[in-house]
């Protein structure tokens, strides 16, 4: 089983969800994250005295896959994710060793 | 006593209901006409101290604008103490006041600069005393009273606003009394009270000097004392924006000033029930409302040239810059001529703002600027547009309150900061004196800390 | 009809034209001089019917008071439902004292112990009449209808606070319905209608009783049947804090409070056209302010030594206990005993805050104690304070009145439970009241639900 | 001048004193009766002024209530433009009003269809002439120039909401400047400034049409050219909900605005100083009162059974939609029927809220419908109630405001659309204005952006 | 070393901290998530239009336990967050490498 | 390729990303999160009645980077995190096996 983090834009979650439940996936987390990158800040002023902005607001969706659907789930969220600005954000794979269903107890793949 | 519509008390005034009733006999005219005239006093003393209780309720609804316009102004964390401040210091003010401040500032004084020393409030008129007076004594001893009471608590709020985010609250309520019971007190005896400045022709309507400029000064002391939040100035040196948390807030404390105004000027005139006074109540309304119209569409303007974006906090300290700045004289100048004096205070409080944040003196929501800055420009410009003003005359009243406020806080401040301290720790401060002083969270389920 | 400045109609009272411009001539003095009677009565008639508008638009406002001071005080996610509630039964209570409320409270009786039945409001007061009367109708009966509807929406408004965050959204409101069109007006005409508490000599000059104590023993009967919020006390019984949500707007809802105070104890003089008048209403505002200023600093230094932080809650409940307690009789006290007043009501009010909590009485807001046991204190110390007064009156009229609401809105909460239900499902409460009741969050951004 | 209570200027109107001390005597009887006389008009002439500047005073409090109305209900990225745009709005409606739209609408016109043309305000009422007319001019020129500005900014302040979170700040600003200049003040003149619609006897007594509907159609023409939000219709033409932020903020502007509609309506009276008009002022009060909470009730009970759900927002326009409707005739109709055209206003607007939304005219607050759907059905209900009024006059009032504002923003809309562009970039919108024209978050702490 | 990741129902949250600290557990990080799974989110009308509520709030929990902690943990975490109604969550076990604690540089099983 | 997540006092974010873009790192990911450890929370009452927080604020970085930097990474951020005083924090290192840039498609270490 492998989780997959992507970090991608925030007006970009609707599309990315659809594409993942389109493959059949039916679970998934999300949460708020700030993102700093090639993608700039920005610069305001506030009563004259400036501030800098560092940090854009990205979305982090969090999903535990099969190992075997990996590939496919990087894939849709990167085509769902693109914008094609700088900023589009990152997609990592990881290693996962065991997934439990709370409310069932199943383990493994069948808990996903 | 409340009651129901049907069984009320007689009226009070006979005189009335005699005329109306049996009045159609020629020899008791005469007479009678002495009640009508009484009645009319009467009338004249009601209206004029409803118009006193009605402006004065204006004037303490300008607390909860203070409260509202700092609490949006600071960050998050530091929110409840802020609060807990702007309601405290009212109540502590009004308290002070009663005890004694009204009093020095309105009793009779040693000398022109020595007020005198007497203990809560004197007997209310009688009736008798005000028709003998002809009709000379124009409203009630207590609502005299609140009306003032209010204003002494607004020139406490400004304080609280410039030293916000690291003072200790119960140093800074301490200094509250102190102000209100003395040091606001005796600047205000100087004019309003019949001092010095009185005699001289200080043109002060309604407390550009003795309220605002009295304000700031007091908080120029503190934050001198006090020094600037951590992190506001980087080891460069360079001034850091800290944005205020809830900018809805304090665009509400703004309108809710504005609104205040109007009985803090408007009831400055302190009579309304012959056409003079009303015709000058009204002017009052007006020219405060177009100053206030004037300094933010100014302010606003500037930022968007200086700043490329349309600051609001700006805009709201150019509404209330302007509202100060014609405190001191909404009365003589027509509408135009208060909108420019409008104008050139947003203009001001800008550059001040901005002036005063690079000179290293930390004030979070620009109370010395607003109060400060455009109080003593409004007073310099009364000087000019009233037609008994004289800049030498302001420049002098200007000085009076400075020096004596300044001073006296300053004393004020340095002993409290000996004794009990003044400054929250370090360890406080970052984590936000909200938690550290008042154990609550202004925002507890949403606020990032 | 409105129009431009240009345009006018005449004037109704012609009389006194005449006499400004054609009374040089000596026989016709006496006749015109009725007229200028005539005039005065119109004018104090006038005077009196726009300050009851005013001090009655004051109290409306408390409606917001309460609104914002229940939504700071409760969690997020049952904010929308405590703000859905605080503006509806606003209008609901004013759409049951139009049907039938006022003419309960202020009609004709059965007995003094029974009102009497009618619906709707009768025809104004005609100026002939008023003029015949000589003056002695002072106000307009409209006028007195909408200073009395406010009253009524204050008393059910303490209700809403108490059964925050569990009760049903329509059932609190048809129990809203009942008490603005019987349970306060029956209490209501016991005393201001001219009742049994009337005769006896009970003092309540604006309702520390008849609107105070009704709501908190309205509300003591809901929260009894309905039960504290799951999970406000633990599986040791201790309480447990459910931190307000929004300290801001809680304490916007405590100035709003305080201002509108001024109308509720301010209008409740019922005339102002003399200098009697006038002047008992400026000893009410300034009694009034001074009270609620001892409550606060008292609450807020209670909560310093007792939990060794300013407490900014309790701070806000010390200055409407301050408030409540004064509502009582606001005129004879000086100005130093309202202190007094108001210092005890802000103790009390803290530690009977804390001790109905640790009673498992489960009150968000404080409710039964500001209105209830300050509201209690207030009129026991009135029956001291006040010349006519007398503590066992006093006695007589809490218990009658307490008495008298409890157990008609146990009756009508016990109703409503067993049949449409007064508690919202355990699972609603959970995810808050908002979504099950409103569909809406109240702040659907930011929570962190 | 402020000054002490105890050195006052001598009371301008020596008649009452006079008459209270000295006339005893027979033969001056008729000579002091005279200046009695003249007291009078002067009380009466106070009291209306004052009148009028506390009415005043709580329209321009109704500022306030727009601005939290709509800050409430956009999004937190949206939020300080919004705030922006209010204040803002509220300083240019003064500064243009003062230049030349008071005069257009209330100075002399070339015709009934076309006004005149002059710049700033006229001389005050000079107290010869007043006396002079006998009592027939009743308020200050400056009172009355405050009551009306505030009007202004009323309308414009309908504008703001329906071109939420989408409009350029400086292209609404602008807008705002012709609007009170010029399309405002035409459509004025012709019914309050004594224009055709005056003539023609058209009911509009505080301005359902001349206020709230002008607004909605300014703003309709506005949201037309503008097009909706991004994102608020699906691709499937479905229209999405856009929840509002903050609904503390929106509840409470709701019931500022109530409150300043007891000014806004009680003030249009015009005058209070007598008996007939004391009570005219006060069925207004009670009337106004009465509609928005049948409006609320209305509303809130449709949303209950249409939806399931207490939707708050649709009760907070039933409140607005029976306070716009009651404004056409808050005088001649009966508390009861109040209650009804409110009723009947809060069901018709939550039907209308619902169809504008279907028909992809995308106002987020729901101010088309709140001020011109039933500021239209106000209108016509005056038609019937009115013992005057005719419904064919009303729907040629009606047309006349619509046709001219519509028309007449819709150019104004369109140059700004050509020239400087009157919507944000797309980029910008979906980041917020708030950063982009502004430059500040309104929460910077709290939101999820 | 594993790192366990929860997902769970809020008000679970005091509870699971209960039986974590009950075992010995002295460190674990929390955030706030929304789900998005089986248990589906809900319908409601602003204004007349609907808007559909498809995450539900959840709280994340993070801990890093020495590897024969693990299973004690999931079981301990599975227990005290079931309801038994759908939206329990999930337990995911990922593999780490080293462990290192700012305060004093200690590092491995040692810093947990 | 290895992910370092950071769990550091909130306060400690600016020198962290300094120290973290000395080391030439151009991108990661921030969070709020609160902590549970040996800094215990704080007692605080509310209108008289107790009410803990057991929860302390903190930040949360995540980073993906080559493995190679991991250590100077890890060294970097415990340095700018310490203060010295108890809750300075832990930093956990994880194993990651893909990493994508949305952007440009980008895989692997070319992608961080
Ligand atoms: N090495 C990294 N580790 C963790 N998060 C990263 C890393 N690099 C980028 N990110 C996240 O991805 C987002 C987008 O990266 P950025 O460099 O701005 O644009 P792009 O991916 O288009 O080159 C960042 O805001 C950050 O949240
Ligand atoms: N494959 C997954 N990857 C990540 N998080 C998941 C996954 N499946 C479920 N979740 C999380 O677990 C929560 C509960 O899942 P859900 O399917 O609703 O119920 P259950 O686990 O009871 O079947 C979801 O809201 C989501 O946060
Ligand atoms: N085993 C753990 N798993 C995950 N996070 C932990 C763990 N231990 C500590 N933390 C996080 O590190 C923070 C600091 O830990 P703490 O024990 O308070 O101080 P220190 O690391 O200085 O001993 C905690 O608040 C928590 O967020």
């Amino acid at each position: 089983m492998k989780k997959i983090e992507a970090i991608i834009k925030p007006f970009k979650l609707d599309d990315v969800k659809h594409a993942l439940t389109g493959l059949g996936i039916t679970g998934m987390t999300i949460s708020e994250v700030k993102g700093y990158g090639r993608q700039k800040g920005h610069t305001e002023m506030y009563r004259g005295a400036e501030y800098h902005v560092e940090f854009n607001p990205k979305i982090k969706i969090e999903l535990v896959v099969r190992a075997d659907m990996a590939d496919k789930v990087v894939d849709a969220i990167r085509e769902a994710a693109l914008s094609g600005k700088i900023g589009d954000g990152k997609i990592f794979v990881l290693p996962v060793e065991d997934v439990v269903r709370v409310r069932t107890g199943e383990r493994g793949e069948a808990a996903i | 006593m409340k009651n129901s519509a049907t069984s009320r008390t007689k009226r009070f005034w006979a005189g009335a209901a005699a005329l109306a009733g049996v009045m159609l006999a020629g020899p008791a005219a005469a007479e009678e006409a002495a009640s009508a005239g009484e009645t009319m006093i009467q009338l004249a003393y009601s209206l004029d101290t409803f118009y006193f209780l009605m402006t004065g309720a204006l004037v303490m609804w300008m607390g909860a604008g203070f409260a509202m316009l700092e609490a949006g102004l600071v960050r998050s964390k530091n929110t409840v103490e802020i609060l807990t401040k702007n309601i405290a210091l009212y109540a502590v003010a009004c308290l002070m006041y009663l005890i004694a401040g009204y009093n020095i500032m309105y009793g009779p004084g040693l000398s022109s600069f020595i007020p005198g020393l007497s203990f809560f409030l004197g007997a209310e008129h009688t009736a008798d005393a005000i028709l003998k007076s002809g009709g000379s004594i124009t409203h009630s001893k207590m609502a005299d009273f609140f009306f003032q009471v209010v204003f002494v608590a607004t020139a406490t709020s400004i304080v609280s606003g410039a030293v916000a985010e690291r003072m200790k609250l119960w140093s800074f309520l301490a200094f509250a009394a102190v102000m209100s019971l003395v040091i606001y007190p005796v600047g205000g005896y100087w004019h309003w009270g019949g001092g010095f400045l009185k005699a001289l022709g200080f043109v002060d309507f309604a407390g550009s000097g003795v309220v605002h400029l009295c304000g700031a000064s007091a908080a120029l002391a503190g934050v001198l004392l006090l020094g600037a939040r951590k992190g506001k100035y980087g080891p460069d040196g360079r001034a850091k924006a800290i944005p205020g948390s809830n900018l809805p807030l304090a665009t509400l404390g703004t309108f809710i000033l504005w609104l205040g105004w109007f009985g803090f000027n408007g009831g400055s005139e302190l009579m309304i029930s012959n056409i003079k006074e009303a015709n000058a109540v009204s002017m009052v309304f007006v020219n405060t409302n177009t100053a206030a119209a004037g300094g933010l569409v100014a302010a606003l303007l500037l930022a968007q040239f200086w700043f490329g974006k349309a600051d609001l906090t700006m805009a709201l300290n150019g509404a209330l810059a302007g509202l100060v700045a014609i405190t001191a004289d909404p009365l003589s100048p027509s509408p135009v001529v208060s909108t420019l004096i409008g104008v050139i205070a947003g203009l001001i409080v800008v550059a001040s703002i901005i002036f005063i944040d690079k000179a290293k003196i930390d004030d979070p929501v620009g109370a010395l600027s607003v109060h400060g800055v455009t109080g003593t420009f409004g007073l310099l410009a009364a000087g000019l547009t009233n037609p008994g003003g004289s800049v030498l005359v302001q420049l002098t009243g200007i000085g009076a309150i400075f020096v004596w406020t300044f001073a006296a806080s300053f004393v004020t401040w340095m002993a409290l900061k000996k004794t009990v301290g003044i400054r929250v720790s370090e360890e406080d401060e970052l984590a936000g004196v909200d938690l550290a002083e008042c154990g609550l969270e202004a925002y507890p389920e949403f606020t990032r800390d």
